[in-house]
């Protein structure tokens, strides 16, 4: 279980710096996809089936199309997909910054008790690292998932529909050329 | 299992477990039985994923000869008929034509654009090969016959279906050619517009069935009334709508005339698959009868009663032939299309998909609810349930197609005469 | 309503593929190398030597190597050499012959111009189509042996055509008979009267 | 340091986070640092779903509605954000952050 995590985990981090470094956009773009499939093979490990399918249906079937036409539509010639470096110095800052964010969250990760905790909220037995905590392996089924969004989170999910109609309404309004210069003539 | 239970198995009056039923898990258990406990769950997931590459690919290869020779029938010529058996005289009707079809794609020169993303080009019809085929995994074929049992199967089977819109993608890019490029924009938005009703149409069923896995959607089909009509969606009218409406974006996502403009191969040179040639070519040529055969398959998971036979008399045929003579249907049904209907040009396809399919398919669902909302009416509310319904179904489609073929036909020739 | 007219498409198609299977007149498809059709009379592609006789085609050409064709061939895909002695014709006539006679098909343009100025009936056009060879040199120049084919494969081809030469030919044969008969009597009478000459004067006219 | 999955979890999100951090700060394509940005926002559902799966029992399908939410949000910025990245290239023929420095079109 385990090693399929670490294997998981590997895959999406190196697809995803890789992406980041790279010159050539498009490349960016198909390799960030393959480490957002790693990121829904990761729900899928954690038993989040539904997540996970989620995951793919959303960000590879729609975000990458978004992403991918964004790229095409802001470039003049092909050579523009391959961007020219930037700045070193930005960079340096950059991984100095983002590292010391990663020192930070490893130190908090590794003081706290968190691996410790048993299921049920209450500290392990002191020292016991090596009885390995009975895990309670939570079933989201897609009913639960359907019957909790009708109930607990019906507000949200009212909130989520009206944001996305908002930001298609939006995306749509920012993106469609001026009326002047779109002036078809009608067949 | 042992093989002595056969007998007695086949002694027993319910059909629906009979011999011919478990045949196949039968022959897997005895090829397997040899093996050690741990490891025969890894050689029967080998075995099945065999079986279905097999089958699958077998029926892709006769699906086109099919195609051929019944396109053939319906123009009145025989089709293809002379590839004889290798090294004999026997024709058989050309049978050995796909394998012919095979070696020639597999001997052809495979030409690779100087300028082109060598990689991506490679990985654009492996891709896709890849996805079509992993849409295969949750279909259930029979009774005893799902490869995967999954809690959310109809939603992995359009979330693996999604990503041949990258492969398009893909091949339109590496292939560095601006015509390439072009087409791929068009397939894509072709997929992405007909993405919406096609994903609206499975809605109602899910919301009816009260679940998204594919077996259980089946067992909800289950039953006759009268023992004549079976319980499957497609014989209540939002089923109907719902089956018309997932047909026609299946023939759409899977590039199928009238909406193969993607590839429109007396037009456009084959769209994003200009520069591709020899095996690769025929990779996703495959790939899209795949898709072709899945989305059948979903479809009559989703809306034909899955493996169950339409008479209760009927049940001793077993499932999965009853799942594979719906197939043949749906594939017929494709290949009939592509016989008969002209290519529909860009605007008329996506204003198809967003003017008439989509909000079809959002009534659709209404439609679905108060099918489910009025599922205890009884005696003569029952007539009224089936009226309203049928009502909302055919009001709007009435209006909406009237709207949508306003000021289409009859055409006016300006010059000509 | 909007469907209906697909409805329509739907079932002209099924008609079509109904019909392809019991009734045999809709499919018009000949298949090719096992069922050849049967060419139109006047189909033509490259001219052919006709003999009289199958059994002993060179030696019944009606060639008598005059050369009008070489001279005319637009192309001039024709080669003939005469030969040195002669040999006596279907007459029984004797005639030169073709020693060589050689066409370049790759060069022809199947224009008929020699057939057409030939006065001898002896060039006719052909209708072999499966002409294709391996090796576009030497097995596309056709020389005598490969030209000549008999009056009754004219007739099976052209019967009409060759029906006429035929009429035409035993025409001029009788009459070329009857203008040796005839030249052949005025020849015996002037020789009657050339040995009768010094008498008739003397003699009062019949 | 243990090999419990938790923390093995919360460092792969960590990484993942701090990497989006990393392309944001220091990439200057808006494509790319709008790419880095939902890396970071996946990074954080990760930690969701690691919590619901090892964390302390709450109600069973919390963590997965959470990220239900932000997958859905996520989708919508992506659209909002290229929509302004093409807005923004219709004006200044350009995506380079650093030119986009004017609020007068």
């Amino acid at each position: 279980m385990t090693a399929a995590l670490v294997l998981i985990a590997v895959f999406t981090l190196a697809t995803a710096a890789v992406a980041l470094s790279l010159r050539n956009l498009i490349h960016s773009a198909l390799l960030l996809i393959a480490s957002w499939f790693g990121i829904a093979a990761f729900y899928l490990w954690a038993g989040a089936e539904f997540v996970a399918f989620a995951q793919v249906l959303v960000y590879v079937g729609a975000v990458s199309m978004v992403v991918l036409f964004a790229v095409l539509l802001t470039r003049r010639s092909r050579a523009d997909t391959v961007i020219a470096p930037d700045s070193v110095a930005r960079a340096i800052s950059a991984v100095i910054t983002g590292v010391a964010v990663f020192g930070v969250l490893v130190a908090a990760i590794l003081k706290s008790s968190l691996g410790r905790l048993s299921p049920a909220g209450v500290p392990a037995l002191p020292g016991g690292t090596s009885v390995s905590p009975v895990i309670f392996a939570p079933t989201a089924t897609v009913r639960e998932i359907g019957i909790q969004l009708m109930s607990t989170h019906a507000a949200a999910l009212l909130i989520i529909g009206i944001l996305l109609t908002v930001a298609l309404l939006g995306a749509v309004v920012l993106a469609a050329q001026d009326g002047s210069e779109s002036k078809q003539e009608s067949p | 299992m042992n093989l002595a239970v056969i007998p007695v198995a086949a002694s027993v009056s319910e059909w629906s477990d009979s011999f011919l039923e478990r045949l196949p898990l039968l022959a897997r258990d005895w090829m397997t039985s040899w093996l050690p406990e741990p490891w025969r769950w890894l050689v029967n997931s080998l075995l099945s994923i065999a079986v279905i590459l097999s089958v699958f690919g077998l029926l892709f290869a006769y699906v086109t000869l099919a195609e051929r020779k019944i396109l053939g029938r319906i123009q009145n010529r025989p089709g293809p008929n002379r590839t004889p058996i290798p090294f004999t005289k026997l024709r058989f009707f050309g049978l050995a034509q796909p394998f012919a079809d095979g070696v020639k794609s597999l001997t052809k020169e495979d030409v690779v654009p100087r300028g082109a993303d060598h990689l991506l080009h490679f990985l654009a019809p492996v891709v896709l090969l890849a996805f079509s085929i992993l849409t295969f995994a949750v279909i259930p074929y029979g009774r005893h016959l799902v490869p995967v049992e999954l809690n959310a199967g109809v939603l992995y089977f359009f979330a693996a279906g999604a990503a041949t819109e990258l492969a398009v993608f893909m091949a339109g890019w590496a292939s560095r050619n601006k015509y390439s490029l072009l087409a791929a924009m068009r397939a894509l938005a072709q997929l992405i517009s007909y993405e919406l009703p096609l994903l609206l149409a499975w809605v109602p069923v899910v919301l009816v069935a009260g679940t998204l896995s594919t077996t259980e959607i089946v067992a909800a089909q289950s039953g006759w009334q009268f023992n004549v009509i079976p319980h499957w969606y497609v014989f209540t009218p939002w089923g109907a709508a719902g089956f018309a409406i997932f047909m026609i974006a299946a023939l759409a996502e899977s590039n199928r005339s009238p909406f193969d403009l993607p590839e429109a191969e007396s037009e456009l040179i084959a769209g994003h698959l200009t520069e591709y040639s020899g095996f690769k070519y025929a990779l996703f040529f495959m790939a899209e009868y795949f898709g072709m055969i899945a989305l059948s398959g979903m479809a009559i998971t989703l809306f034909l009663g899955g493996w169950h036979a339409p008479s209760p008399y009927l049940e001793f045929i077993p499932s999965y032939v009853w799942f594979m003579g719906k197939l043949s249907a749906l594939l017929l049904g494709f290949i009939w299309i592509r016989a008969t209907f002209p290519r529909l040009r860009m605007d008329q396809l996506t204003r198809f998909a967003w003017k008439f399919l989509v909000p079809l398919a959002l009534i659709n669902l209404g439609n679905a609810a108060f099918w489910s909302l009025s599922l205890h009416w009884s005696g003569p509310l029952q007539i009224l349930r089936w009226l309203i319904s049928v009502l909302v179904v055919v009001g709007p489609f009435v209006l909406l197609g009237r709207k949508l073929s306003a000021g289409v036909a009859p055409r006016v020739y300006r010059y000509a005469v | 309503m909007l469907g209906t007219g697909l409805l329509q498409g739907l079932g002209v198609t099924a008609k079509n593929f109904v019909g392809s299977f019991h009734d045999p007149a809709r499919l018009t498809t000949i298949e090719y190398p096992e069922v050849k059709t049967k060419l139109p009379e006047a189909y033509r592609n490259f001219p052919f030597l006709v003999t009289e006789n199958a059994t002993d085609p060179m030696g019944t050409l009606r060639c008598v190597a005059c050369q009008i064709c070489e001279k005319e061939c637009p192309p001039q895909c024709i080669y003939i050499e005469k030969s040195k002695d002669k040999k006596p014709d279907a007459t029984g006539k004797p005639q030169l012959f073709p020693a060589i006679f050689a066409i370049d098909t790759s060069v022809c343009m199947s224009c008929q111009i020699c057939v057409e100025v030939c006065p001898f009936d002896a060039i006719k056009m052909d209708q072999v189509y499966e002409i294709a060879t391996t090796d576009r040199f030497s097995a596309l120049l056709l020389n005598r042996e490969q030209l000549a084919k008999s009056n009754a494969y004219y007739h099976e081809i052209h019967p009409t055509e060759a029906a006429e030469v035929d009429a035409r030919l035993a025409a001029e044969r009788k009459a070329a008979e009857a203008k040796a008969v005839a030249a052949a009597a005025a020849k015996a009478a002037a020789a009657a009267a050339k040995l009768a000459a010094p008498v008739a004067p003397k003699t009062p006219a019949v | 340091m243990s090999l419990d999955p938790l923390p093995l979890c919360l460092l792969f999100s960590s990484a993942l986070f701090c990497l989006g951090l990393i392309g944001a700060l220091a990439r200057s394509n808006t494509i790319l640092v709008l790419l880095g940005i939902e890396l970071m926002l996946n990074a954080a559902n990760l930690n969701f779903i690691a919590f619901w799966r090892y964390g302390p029992a709450t109600s069973p399908a919390t963590g997965v509605m959470f990220v239900m939410f932000s997958i859905a949000v996520a989708a919508a910025e992506a659209a909002v954000g290229l929509a302004l990245i093409i807005a923004v290239y219709r004006h200044q023929k350009n995506i380079r952050l650093q030119e986009a420095n004017r609020l007068k079109g």
